[in-house]
């Protein structure tokens, strides 16, 4: 497959921002490192052509950014999708939480997206990063190279990547991908075959870490509640700082819960967790005993689906059987 | 060894129409349950929001058990539905987490099961009272 | 268009009028028949039961080598057709079948991937009548045919999805293509006697004989079938109607028949 | 002696649910080959989901299907009767272990015209 | 900050036996809020709710615990007692100490300190509660009736009887549905057209009954005594007003080869008609897809011929929006499409015929003037098979047919039968059947003399095969009690074709947001206890629409619905149940699950206009619930994420606070 440039990326977004379709571009922008790229909403050529992006490190979910900014702004944004970012976008559109006719979407293709983090630790003080054929050539401060394998450094949620297929836009870039057999199942799979203590002994020290810093909540695109009950006084659950290992397991199994059914395992609360929780194993648990309780389900593959947890069946697995049938 | 038996805290949400009322039935035909169990009453099983299940845990629950009326007599005609599906995903979430999976039950308990809703109490408080004190869940600063 | 083809045993021997003038019209309709190679007998009967794994690897053989060339498979003979694809169904919903056939088949791991045609349904789907209406040159207008189904192509409907199996159209469609009439009767879809015909060849008789009657009362000159067996059956039944492959009589209409007797 | 066959393993290997039968006779309406038959298909289903086979194991019934699948089609309850009667044949067949066609019986049968297909699929019905 | 006042309540021994009554009054003083903490031996006779009252009064309390005997007992008559002391009736909470504590413990120590808990949960949710006032909604004294078969028309005539005005919309061009095809009725053999039509000229001279014929309901909106319809009114090209219905239009029509559907398409109508003689209303209609007149505007014919000047090319489709109080679905049933079971050779010979068909070959206004001929040659058949459970009683496996039972097929099959040998005793008739089910008055009584007195031949088993070969249709059956097959040449074969609902009724059911079964049945309320109420408020159920019926039955339902629904609109106002569900618009994502879950339709959504901190205004989708059709389950409060849906009487809060007090 043909990788997609920066450069033919930019030169669309100018040539839609030139022809007044749209008014905004919505996409990434260069930080002061390589690897460090922020959101970034542009209003003209100049700023796209200087500052645009579109690298292995634009893991960042945009879709969400929609929501905030269909409602800010005047005109129509172009949105920059990669396959899973487009679940994500079909899950908000039937949720009505932003205005499809403000968004113009071009689907991207997305070779997986990598970790800075899993780099950092082969190595200290980086000066450059160069993408190869096989991963990346890293450059270092001391003017050292290191070659790194892609599959080393992914991204959580890339390793276990569900599609490369597109499922929202109004013009795609790039060769159209497939729906992936994957194993991303297998971990928590893994887990439910352990016994009661070990698991608990496992997320104790998980969660644990937590610093409550929300950045799950803030990356995650099935939360975007006009207010979260965690900041709401009058929700009865509000707290601002784990005091204790029930508050971040409590924070976490309603976060879970609140997004179970909607959640398109986009794996961005992964990525954003500082702490490197492996938040996604809480997700797609509710995931894996949907789609083995109530029939496959993807969040996210069109519009207007009626969600699992909003749907019944006469004929349901009872919840004592759901523990029977993961024995 | 010396140790007294835990008196474990159950509560038990139950629906106005036909749990709550099944409650109302063991009592009218005196079919004892442990003291232990103490019922909040909600119009419909699918009123019980997870908060409320975990709440109970936080302040010191051993056991929570939520009964509504069996499927397909829901009085809304379909509450306990989305409470079924709601409830086994939470409790399998729960179960995945470690906590132990007897601490939490659902039971459908028609109006005119007062032998079951007794039965039942009974069974569910033996099986928690066996696990001891939940520790996996609660929260330390709400004892006293 | 290139397709799989298997043709089955029968077609090489007893049966080659059905196999020859499939690829004749196939070709001058502009579909490449390419025959699977090394291919096996299918069995002739697809054997219900879930734990008969041997028996249906050959099938399963001819559907992996359609696949690993990416083509469709194309059948004609309606037993072979049969067989096909009620294993490939399995394949596809029976997955402790599905393991158990593929550790017969080494690395070739296969999972139900490929679309199975019967040569009618080629016709129809891939050819389109309309099509054939185009190229016939030869109408064979004015005789009264009765198509017979049989069992095999129909049934069961659930995983053969040819047609309505109670009231099919596929063959009556195709005689039209033809430009021929098609007479309806009811019997056109009730068993010719099938295998029994070996053993009690009277009971096969039997039902040939109900078959061809009810086709003979209903105006029917000619009967035409895509089974060999049946095509057997319906011969030795005593009833005095002739009876042919439809690829015959596609052939015909086709102008090609005077080529293979030349 | 009286464990010999298993009726549960012939309704799994079916596939089949004979107390999905609401004994209408549907079965044994359609059936072209009844007349042949000692036991009819209904009796099948209704003597394998009461569990009692003594008798069709005995009968040459259990040859006489056609595999036609015309009882399975018109079956208002998808009980699929041929597919019940194929498992207990295969069934006496495999704990017999004796097939019911032999390829010594075969130069008896054929005549000219005969189609591979049928010596095949007889063999494919009739034996192991 | 309340100030509760708690009354522990002895019930004689029933509670003071095991519980400290004293020691549950003592402890509870102490609770937050709590200014006052008394007992008394029985708290529901006149004097303890005097005492109530006084305290109330004496305390300025402004809410109430009452530890007692269950809500379910006594809950009303504390709220009336708090209403009547001038606060609001739903601060008052029950402790249920005797059903759920004193009745089931045994220990006085162990019972009397659940008490206490149960009652400190109690006053940890009085501290919470607010005061509810039911919504009052106006109710429009009209009924929409949706169908006009003998449901509809029953429904209609019972609600009118009783003073208020009804509207039918039928989609035929008459009222009479599926009884104005029928002959005879089961089991008393009287014609129904001599029982329908009286009833169908009733409607028509009722003063406080419309009929909308050839019309259709093209939207619904509102809710329960007030719903805004929109009607749709096809175009019949025939001034309904003008036409005399004389007939003369019809006679002279020269397009006279256009299937008559009222006759199952036997014969020919013209393309102007009316369907039947007792038509209502007796107005002719133009057939647009046959009229030459609308094809080509050549023709003319039927306004040459009309003395009255009724006739009306230019006409269009009107539209017409009234309100409504109430709404009763009567939409009734049809035999299904033989397609799937053409073993029978339906589609192939025209002698196999549905039993609806055969209704009209031997109805007198039929196609054969009551004579029974074949359709094929007009030969009176000698032998004549009926085939039951076509379609009936199938698994949802075999993927054809109805899973259910169609309930009427036993019991017409076994009338024709026996009208053909009565008619005709030198006709043979046979009958296969699974089972025969004649469960009702007078029903087996029925059928068994079809077997005794007139002959007929019942063969428990099926038919396999029709196979029509000249002019016989050959059956080949199984007879399981013979264990024979059996082949019979037949001269005639009548399907009891199962039924299934209106296929108009899918769409109805969503505009009406009322539920259906998988079958597209409409559910009831409750399956027992509210059969003739559809789960949304002010929407009732008339008829086969939900579920297989026969006449007795139908009539029966109808007049039910209509009961119901002269229930409702003898009211002024609607009282609604205040522990509804409400929407915090500030919280509100608008994400719609919530209006999934909700069984009732009573969530909406609108855009509305926010003041933002920044002075700017931003538009947002928000949930809106109706009180007057949410009933309180409470299922919308859990799916949605932001918390902003809550329910009164029953918050968030409330629970919290209630577990909070279990656990302390």
């Amino acid at each position: 497959m043909q990788k997609i440039t920066t450069d033919a990326l930019v030169q669309k977004a100018v040539e839609l921002l030139n022809n007044n379709t749209v008014s905004y571009v919505l996409g990434w922008k260069k930080g002061e490192f390589d690897y460090d790229i922020t959101p970034y909403v542009f209003k003209d050529e100049k700023t796209l052509k200087e500052e645009f992006i579109y690298s292995d490190f634009c893991g960042v979910n945009l879709s969400k950014y929609l929501v905030a900014k269909t409602k800010e702004l005047a005109g129509k944004i172009l949105v920059f999708l990669k396959p899973c970012d487009t679940y994500s976008f079909n899950q908000l559109l039937t949720e009505h939480r932003f205005n499809r006719e403000k968004v113009y979407a071009i689907g991207i293709p997305c070779e997986g997206m990598l970790d800075i983090d899993k780099i950092k630790l082969n190595l200290e003080g980086i000066s450059s990063i160069v993408e190869t054929k096989e991963g990346v050539k890293v450059n270092t401060l001391d003017d050292k190279t290191i070659e790194l394998e892609k599959q080393a450094i992914l991204l959580e949620k890339c390793k276990n990547c569900k599609s490369k297929k597109h499922y929202a836009y109004d013009e795609l870039l790039g060769e159209e991908g497939d729906v992936l057999d994957n194993n991303r199942f297998d971990e928590v799979a893994k887990l439910e075959s352990m016994t009661a203590e070990e698991r608990f002994e496992f997320w104790q020290s998980q969660l644990s870490k937590c610093i409550r810093c929300n950045a799950c909540r803030d990356a995650c695109p099935a939360c975007t509640c006009e207010k979260c009950v965690f900041d709401n006084p009058n929700s009865g659950i509000e707290n601002k700082s784990p005091a204790n290992s029930f508050e971040e397991k409590l924070f976490h199994i309603i976060r879970a819960f609140h997004v179970a059914g909607r959640c398109t395992d986009c794996g961005e609360c992964s990525r954003a967790c500082p702490q490197n929780i492996p938040l996604h194993l809480l997700n797609r648990k509710f995931i894996k005993d949907i789609n083995e309780h109530y029939g496959e389900f993807q969040a996210g593959l069109e519009v207007g689906q009626r969600g699992p947890l909003v749907s019944y069946t006469t004929e349901d697995v009872e919840p004592s059987d759901v523990f029977n049938k993961g024995e | 060894m010396q140790i007294t038996e835990h008196k474990p805290l159950i509560v038990a949400f139950c629906c106005n129409w036909c749990s709550y009322a099944g409650a109302d039935l063991a009592g009218n035909n005196r079919l004892n349950y442990p003291a232990d169990v103490k019922i909040i009453r909600v119009p419909c099983s699918c009123r019980v929001n997870p908060m409320f299940v975990l709440r109970a845990f936080q302040k010191g629950a051993d056991g929570v058990i939520i009964c509504g009326c069996h499927p397909g007599d829901c009085h809304y005609t379909s509450g306990n539905y989305y409470a079924r599906r709601r409830m086994a995903m939470l409790f399998s979430m729960l179960d995945y987490l470690g906590i132990e999976r007897e601490r939490t039950r659902v039971e459908w308990v028609s109006a005119a099961e007062g032998a079951k809703f007794s039965a039942t109490m009974n069974d569910f408080v033996e099986k928690v009272t066996k696990l001891g004190k939940n520790k996996r869940l609660e929260d330390l600063r709400c004892k006293k | 268009m290139k397709m799989s083809y298997f043709p089955g045993c029968t077609l090489k021997n007893k049966a080659t009028d059905l196999d020859v003038y499939a690829r004749l019209s196939a070709e001058a309709l502009d579909i490449m028949l390419e025959e699977i190679e090394n291919w096996q007998c299918c069995g002739g009967m697809f054997t219900s039961s879930n734990d008969e794994v041997a028996t249906k690897l050959s099938s399963v053989r001819v559907l992996n080598s359609a696949f690993k060339k990416g083509q469709d498979l194309v059948t004609v003979c309606s037993a072979c057709h049969n067989v096909v694809k009620q294993t490939n169904n399995a394949m596809q919903t029976d997955s402790e079948f599905a393991s158990k056939v593929n550790n017969y088949m080494g690395e070739d791991k296969y999972e139900g991937q490929t679309k199975i045609y019967h040569y009618l349904e080629m016709l129809r789907d891939v050819v389109g009548f309309e099509k054939i209406k185009e190229k016939v040159v030869n109408p064979l207008k004015g005789k009264k045919i009765g198509a017979y189904y049989g069992c095999l192509l129909l049934r069961p409907s659930k995983v053969m999805a040819m047609d309505n199996p109670e009231n099919p159209t596929i063959l009556e469609d195709f005689i039209r293509a033809i430009g021929a009439e098609p007479v309806i009767y009811a019997q056109r879809n009730e068993c010719c006697g099938g295998y029994v015909t070996l053993e009690s060849p009277n009971s096969a008789k039997k039902q040939s004989n109900r078959v061809l009657e009810n086709a003979k009362a209903n105006g029917a000159e000619l009967i035409i079938t895509a089974c060999p067996l049946c095509l057997y059956n319906l011969k030795k039944s005593g009833a005095n109607i002739p009876v042919v492959y439809f690829t015959e009589l596609l052939a015909e209409a086709l102008g090609l028949k005077e080529q293979t007797n030349d | 002696m009286t464990n010999k066959y298993s009726v549960e393993e012939i309704i799994k290997r079916s596939g089949a649910n004979p107390l999905k039968c609401m004994k209408c006779g549907k079965c044994s309406a359609t059936c072209p080959a009844y007349d042949e038959m000692e036991y009819h298909p209904h009796q099948f289903v209704s003597m394998i989901a009461d569990g009692d086979i003594e008798a069709l194991v005995k009968s040459d019934s259990i040859y006489r299907c056609l595999s036609c699948f015309a009882c399975v089609e018109r079956c208002p309850r998808g009980v699929e009767p041929a597919k019940l009667i194929e498992a207990l044949k295969l069934e006496v067949i495999r704990k017999k272990g004796q097939n019911y066609l032999t390829p010594n019986d075969i130069p008896n049968m054929l005549n000219e015209d005969l189609p591979q297909q049928a010596i095949v699929s007889a063999f494919r019905k009739y034996t192991k | 900050m309340q100030r509760i006042g708690v009354f522990v309540c002895w019930c004689g021994s029933n509670i003071a036996g095991t519980v400290d009554v004293k020691a549950v009054a003592e402890a509870l003083k102490f609770e937050p809020g709590v200014v006052h903490s008394t007992d008394y031996q029985y708290m529901c006779s006149q004097a303890g709710q005097n005492l109530i009252k006084d305290a109330i009064k004496e305390h300025n309390l402004t809410g109430i615990v009452v530890c007692s005997c269950s809500p379910r007992m006594h809950e009303a008559t504390f709220r009336k007692t708090a209403q009547s002391a001038g606060i609001n009736p739903y601060m008052v909470e029950i402790a249920n100490i005797r059903e759920q504590c004193s009745w089931v413990h045994k220990d006085m120590a162990i019972g009397t300190e659940k008490a206490i808990i149960l009652g400190k949960a109690a006053v940890a949710k009085v501290n919470l509660n607010a005061p509810l006032t039911p919504g009052e909604s106006p109710v429009t004294k009209r009924a929409l009736v949706i169908g006009g078969g003998i449901a509809g028309i029953q429904t209609a005539l019972d609600i009118a009887d009783a003073g208020f005005e009804v509207d039918i919309v039928e989609k035929k061009p008459t009222i009479g549905g599926k009884m104005a095809q029928l002959d005879k009725t089961f089991p008393t053999l009287d014609c129904a057209a001599c029982i329908l039509t009286p009833k169908m000229v009733d409607v028509a001279q009722h003063e406080k009954i419309r009929i909308f014929s050839y019309s259709e309901v093209e939207s619904v909106k509102g809710f329960v005594g007030n719903f805004n319809v929109t009607i749709k009114k096809h175009a019949r090209y025939v001034k309904e007003d003008l036409c005399t219905g004389c007939g003369a239009c019809v006679e002279k029509c020269p397009q006279k080869k256009v299937a008559n559907e009222f006759n199952l398409n036997m014969d020919n109508r013209h393309a102007i008609y009316i369907p039947f003689a007792q038509a209502v209303p007796k107005v002719a209609t133009i057939d647009p897809s046959a009229c030459t007149m609308l094809k080509t505007g050549k023709c003319g014919v039927c306004s040459k011929i009309c003395a009255a000047g009724a006739i009306d090319y230019t006409q269009k489709d009107e539209y017409i929006e009234e309100k409504y109080g109430a709404i009763v679905v009567a939409t009734g049933f049809n035999p299904i499409s033989l397609e799937k079971f053409d073993e029978y050779a339906y589609s192939q010979s025209k002698d196999v015929i549905t039993s609806l068909e055969f209704e009209r070959l031997t109805n007198a206004a039929g196609p054969t003037a009551g004579k029974l001929l074949r359709p094929s040659d007009g030969k009176h058949p000698h032998k004549i098979v009926f085939v039951q459970c076509v379609g009936s009683r199938c698994s949802a496996g075999a993927e054809k047919g109805k899973e259910y039972c169609s309930k009427i097929c036993c019991m017409y099959t076994a009338k024709h039968a026996m009208l053909v040998r009565d008619k005709y005793p030198d006709t043979e008739v046979y009958v296969f059947y699974i089972d025969v089910r004649t469960p009702g008055k007078n029903f087996d009584e029925f059928y068994r003399r079809a077997v005794e007195e007139y002959g007929v031949h019942y063969i428990k088993g099926m038919v396999g095969k029709v196979t029509p070969e000249g002019e016989v249709l050959k059956v080949q059956g199984s007879d399981l009690i013979n264990n024979k097959q059996i082949n019979i040449d037949a001269d005639l074969v009548v399907l009891a074709a199962a039924i299934e609902p209106d296929k108009s009724a899918r769409p109805l059911a969503t505009k009406l947001t009322a539920s259906m079964d998988t079958n597209d049945f409409f559910t009831e309320a409750h399956p027992k206890l509210r059969p003739v109420e559809s789960p949304t408020a002010g929407v009732f159920l008339s008829g086969a629409c939900q579920g297989p019926k026969d006449i007795p039955e139908t009539v029966s339902q109808a007049g039910a619905a209509a009961a119901k629904v002269i229930g409702l609109l003898a009211k002024d106002k609607l009282l609604g149940n205040p522990c509804v569900a409400r929407s915090n618009e500030l919280l509100c994502n608008g994400c719609s699950n919530c209006e999934k879950v909700c069984p009732y339709g009573a969530i909406t959504y609108i855009d509305k206009d926010f003041r933002m901190p920044d002075r700017t205004t931003r538009t947002r989708r928000i949930a809106q619930v109706n009180p007057a059709v949410c009933q309180g389950c409470g299922a919308c409060t859990v799916t949605c994420p932001s918390g902003a849906m809550d329910l009164n009487g029953f918050t968030n809060g409330q629970i919290m606070a209630e577990v909070d007090a279990i656990c302390k």
